[in-house]
């Protein structure tokens, strides 16, 4: 059991990990207040207007809307968090994402059962893809022939990500709808198809982190699970070198005879 | 109503109505056919033909569905049916125009495809 | 009177007495006891999903050999649950409890039994149109369930059934047909009572004399009649993309297996979860409503005290069915629906649940100046009001944009929706069936057993679904077939056994109720006509009432709570009591 | 039945709205019929501002069958509501001559949307074939089953009505016939300019 996962909240290991915390901690607090403000209320209630003998109920002429008050407060509380927290939350989490020149871009293409990444390589340039090129040595599809893609980084279930800067991830998927989820960060964004998705996250501790999905996607949903190694940026550029295909390292110089690149 | 009599006495305005009705309505099928001859673009077009579809559409409601003079209930209902309906458009801005979501599932094809 | 005659034409056969008949009392108990067997099919079969969840891959005891032997070989090899048998039984426990129990209990048999007795009608308004929802459901319920036995098996990609998953799976074409039969069902019911509340009142019943259970009655078919046309649409498209080769749902490029998906393309996945929850939200309060209008009923008839904030109640309910038709993509934050559109979805369910706190508040000040009994009904309704409350809180977070990034799909959620629907419109109606019992079948429960019910179905309850929050928490997914094949889901993998155990205890827990039942229906001795002195319509006749219910119609002169009324000999004065002399 | 016939007459005893209770049933069907047009619409809305690239109507389909159809069905609405007519004025003969009018024109209409289909399917165009024709195939289809279902129902009360021409609720129950029937027309009002003309 390794330590990121308590009983509680798992451990918080991106930038907004504690702001997202820390509204499901207000409101939990708010809840269990109201529950129990209302639970004391009601078992009082049940004790005091007990049947008695003799003792007949009261027609009842209250006037209601002075007893709605509580409910006037939680809609102010409501209104409060609304306000202050989620629309400036989602604003800077979901609806702005950092821009590409200081961000580390990856691509990523969800299947039946697997996360495929593919990283831009030393070229900072993601080559085409084509579902025609599609087979079990090239789940990505990655065009031979285009030179920009000749070095760029494929990795199944394991996305590297350097630590410093934010991630972000262009997802999409081959069949179904996936759910990119990895719950250290607290990010969580559905990759569909034919449709391109940003997500974002800015990792604050290295380490090694769970990708899951969650979206029901098929027989082997719960199968579908990937690590998120966070890297100082020199080992995660060691690991890129190490991972480029050799015949990248000259791509102006010797035109490749076989195209299918092997990684 | 129900007399022999009296009935056709009210009965003949109603089908002369009617028969105008029919002509008005036979009329702007003829226009929206012409207009569309026009070969408009998109947006011009829509709006002429959805004009004239709803100009049409009261009519068939007002005098043939007897909405016209009709009780306040029945009006409601339809009130509050196509305001639910129009609810059903609030879509329409989520898949057909959101910046942050491009609809091609491949990078390079997005270059070449003006979206 | 005309409805004598009436009555004896209609002795004639038994076909047209109990199975063909149209009597909206009889068509309600057949509602009541096939809604109550595909509650218990749906329940049947989580029992054999929750083994899977707390000990995965160990073979199911007890039943494990009938199931390998019953079952496909490839569905529960050696009575071990395969993936696709596991989803199976999810998605159809979701579609069968939501679509074939609660709506047709909480509509078909308690709104079609007790709504024109408590409007004083003779009937609904037309019979035969309420005899033939009838007859749409039960053969669209059994071709769901039928859908077990085709070669690929029952739908299995969730009781929502998204796209385009639903499309590449098998089993999701019956269950498309048996959707469409039962959207038709529930249509043609739905414009029955409304024209009944609506045209066949007792003399004297305005509108402000109704009933709250008939208000919720009211709102919910509503709710039917205008929600479930589009999902009507949806699953005509999507059987459309399923068997013509249409591709409404499906963009262009998929890859499913290695092998491009030959379809013409063009299609939207999110379309139809936009249509989709356009439907299931109202929905929702199709199901919770007529929970609402029974407690309120039991409340009133258990303190013995009009209730209170009657004009809050109603307009509160009024309110939840006009909104609930802009509040539908809360489900939908994180699928890929543009982020702004989120902001507005957010505003719009933060204002619904305002009015569904305002109901539970005036249930709870009800009981201020009451004389509390607690009889077995007035105990569920009483349990309704705080575990419905948490069901209602446990919303926040989720109907929060910024708090759904990280609870979104997982157990926080089933916990949330089972919390409102199973401790909420469940024990609701439970209540409802110890309070109208006798005016069913003129017997009442036992007491006794009804407590042992009582007590043991909530707590079972509560250990059912209240380790789903500290599993949410923890990030646990839903619909996993094997939690602990991922770490986060490690440390809490102990709350899915608790759960188990608790599910399969609430099993056992309503076998004194199922005995209970029938035992007092052949064996009961008969009871007073208005056991619990309750002043609506439906207990001014007679117990059960005869065809065509009341000799004239009764004539109303007060609200539908009159109890102790002050001067008044008796706590109670029925509705259509004539004025005091 | 008899107490129901009390209350369909808008109250008798019953406190109710006034409005028979066949004509309320029917209108509360039309409302739900109009949700599931709208869900209809939308759809073809959505598909078709969403793709990168729509054929206009006139160039696949046959404009000038499609306005045929369109005065066909206008025609068959009139005679519906002369007939309603009719048999407000007790006129048998009259209500029979119009009600088998509009039971023709709705064959006619058939006919010509199946010469339609007819010579679509002998070009290949199915709905499998692309999203337009996916979109043209599934809405005129939809709308026919639901001439196919006005022709039953007029049909089943012409039959009916031979019988019981004197039952009080005759003329009642023309007139929820004839709120359906222009209820289907007015779809196809919609239906032909959005797919044919635009």
């Amino acid at each position: 059991m390794t330590p990121n996962y308590g009983w509680g909240l798992p451990v918080q290991a991106s930038t907004f990990a504690p702001n997202i915390d820390f509204g499901i901690w207000v409101i939990h607090v708010a809840m269990f207040a109201i529950f129990i403000l209302w639970s004391i209320f009601f078992v009082y209630l049940l004790i005091r207007y007990r049947r008695k003998p003799g003792v007949a109920a009261d027609h009842g002429e209250g006037h209601p809307l002075k007893s709605l008050i509580p409910d006037f407060f939680v809609l102010a509380f409501e209104i409060a968090l609304i306000a202050f927290y989620a629309i400036p939350g989602w604003s800077r989490i979901k609806m702005t994402t950092p821009p590409a020149q200081e961000a580390n871009v990856v691509e990523m293409v969800a299947e039946q059962f697997a996360w495929d990444f593919q990283y831009p390589g030393a070229d900072g340039k993601f080559g085409r893809r084509d579902a025609k090129f599609m087979d079990s040595a090239n789940p990505l599809g990655l065009d031979p022939q285009d030179s920009a893609g000749r070095d760029d980084v494929v990795s199944i279930n394991e996305l590297h990500v350097p630590l410093g800067k934010p991630t972000v991830i262009y997802m999409t998927s081959k069949d179904v709808i996936h759910s990119f989820f990895i719950p250290e960060f607290r990010v969580k964004q559905d990759a569909v198809p034919g449709m391109r998705i940003p997500v974002w996250f800015e990792p604050t501790k290295a380490g090694t982190y769970e990708l899951a999905c969650a979206q029901l996607c098929g027989v082997d949903h719960s199968m579908m699970r990937g690590d998120v190694v966070v890297q100082t940026p020199k080992e995660y550029e060691a690991w890129l070198k190490s991972q480029t295909p050799q015949n990248a390292d000259n791509p102006a110089a010797k035109p490749p005879e076989n195209p299918a690149n092997e990684f | 109503m129900n007399a022999r009599n009296h009935a056709s006495a009210a009965h003949v305005p109603h089908v002369r109505l009617y028969l105008a009705i029919f002509g008005a309505l036979i009329f702007l099928t003829v226009l929206t056919v012409l207009v569309s001859y026009l070969h408009l673009p998109k947006a011009p077009a829509v709006l002429i033909a959805l004009a004239i579809a709803s100009v049409k559409a009261s009519l068939v409601g007002s005098f043939f569905m007897h909405l016209k003079g009709e009780k306040a209930l029945i009006l409601a209902v339809i009130g509050v049916t196509l305001f639910f309906a129009g609810g059903l458009l609030l879509p329409l801005y989520d898949i057909a125009g959101s910046p942050t979501r491009v609809s091609q599932p491949w990078p390079s094809e997005q270059a070449d495809k003006t979206q | 009177m005309n409805s004598n005659a009436h009555a004896s034409r209609h002795e004639a056969s038994f076909w047209s007495r109990y199975v063909f008949s149209l009597d909206h009392k009889v068509i309600g108990l057949q509602y009541l006891f096939t809604s109550m067997f595909f509650l218990l099919s749906g329940f049947g079969m989580i029992m054999l999903l929750r083994w899977q969840l707390a000990f995965p891959g160990h073979p199911v005891p007890l039943v494990g050999g009938l199931i390998s032997r019953l079952l496909p070989a490839d569905w529960a090899p050696g009575g071990v649950l395969t993936p696709q048998f596991y989803n199976q039984l999810g998605a159809m426990h979701g579609t069968i409890m939501v679509f074939l129990g609660i709506v047709p209990l909480g509509v078909g048999a308690f709104g079609n039994y007790i709504l024109p007795l408590q409007i004083g009608a003779p009937d609904m308004a037309f019979p035969r149109l309420n005899m033939m929802s009838y007859w749409l459901y039960l053969p669209g319920g059994l071709l769901m369930l039928a859908s077990f036995l085709l070669p690929g098996g029952a739908a299995q990609s969730g009781w929502t059934s998204y796209v385009p998953l639903s499309i590449i799976n098998p089993g999701q074409t019956v269950w498309l047909l048996a959707m469409v039969i039962i959207i038709t069902s529930s249509l043609l019911g739905a414009v029955n009572f409304i024209t009944t509340t609506l045209n066949m009142r007792a003399p004297g019943m305005t509108l402000g004399r109704m009933p709250v259970f008939v208000w919720s009655e009211l709102v919910t078919a509503v709710l039917l009649l205008l929600a479930f046309p589009p999902l009507e649409a949806a699953s005509i498209l999507q059987l459309m993309d399923r068997v013509a080769g249409t591709s409404f749902y499906l963009p262009t490029g998929l890859v499913v297996a290695g092998q491009a998906l030959k379809a013409s393309g063009g299609g939207q996945p999110i379309l139809w979860q936009h249509l989709f929850w356009f439907l299931a939200h109202p929905e929702v309060y199709v199901l919770i409503l007529p929970a609402m209008g029974v407690v309120a009923e039991i409340i009133a008839n258990g303190t013995r005290k009009p209730l209170f904030g009657y004009k809050e109640i109603v307009g509160s309910m009024i309110f939840i069915g006009g909104m609930s038709f802009v509040v539908w993509a809360h489900h939908m934050f994180l699928s890929g629906m543009t982020p702004a559109l989120g902001n507005f979805f957010l505003v719009t369910t933060m204002i619904i649940s305002v009015p569904s706190v305002a109901v539970l508040t005036c249930l709870i000040w009800s009981l201020k100046g009451g004389s509390i009994r607690f009889t077995t009904p007035m105990l569920f309704a009483l349990a309704f009001l705080p575990l419905f409350g948490i069901g209602g809180l446990t919303g926040l977070p989720l109907g929060l944009t910024v708090t759904d990034i990280y609870l979104h799909d997982t157990y926080y959620v089933i916990g949330h929706f089972h919390y409102v629907v199973v401790t909420g419109t469940i024990i609701a109606l439970m209540g409802g069936t110890y309070y109208w019992f006798p005016k069913w079948f003129g017997k009442r429960l036992n007491d006794f057993w009804g407590k042992v019910h009582f007590w043991g179905t909530v707590a079972c309850m509560n250990g059912v679904f209240f380790p789903m929050f500290i599993q949410g928490l923890a990030g646990v997914q839903r619909r996993l077939y094997d939690p602990t094949a991922q770490l986060h889901n490690l440390t809490t993998q102990p709350m899915n056994v608790v759960s188990s155990f608790s599910a399969w205890l609430l099993f056992l827990f309503q076998i004194p109720f199922l005995v209970n039942i029938f035992y007092t229906i052949f064996k009961g001795e008969r009871c007073e006509e208005n056991p619990w002195e309750a002043t609506t319509l439906e207990w001014a006749c007679a117990s059960p009432p005869p065809h065509g219910n009341f000799d004239k119609p009764p004539r109303v002169h007060r609200g539908p709570y009159e109890y102790s009324a002050p001067g008044a000999r008796k706590d109670w004065i029925a509705q259509n009591a004539p004025e005091a002399a | 039945m008899s107490a129901q016939a009390a209350a369909v007459h808008g109250g008798g005893e019953y406190a109710s709205t006034g409005i028979p209770n066949g004509k309320l049933g029917v209108w509360l069907f039309l409302a739900s019929e109009i949700m599931l047009f709208a869900t209809l619409f939308t759809t073809y809305v959505v598909l078709r501002i969403s793709a990168p690239s729509w054929p206009r109507g006139w160039e696949e389909l046959n404009v000038p069958l499609g306005a045929l159809n369109t005065l066909v069905l206008i025609t068959s609405s009139v005679t519906m509501v002369l007939a309603y007519a009719k048999a407000q004025a007790r006129d048998k003969a009259g209500f029979y001559r119009y009600i088998g009018l509009t039971l023709a024109l709705s064959f006619v209409f058939l006919i010509i949307k199946s010469f339609e289909y007819k010579a679509k399917f002998d070009r290949g165009h199915f709905p499998s074939t692309n999203i337009f024709f996916a979109i043209y195939f599934t809405l005129t289809g939809l709308h026919a089953l639901h001439v196919i279902g006005g022709i039953v129902f007029n049909s089943g009360l012409a039959l009916w009505g031979r019988r019981h021409w004197d039952h009080p609720l005759f003329a009642g129950r023309v007139e929820c016939a004839g709120l359906y029937w222009h209820f289907v027309d007015i779809v196809w009002i919609f239906l032909f300019p959005a797919l044919y003309l635009l």
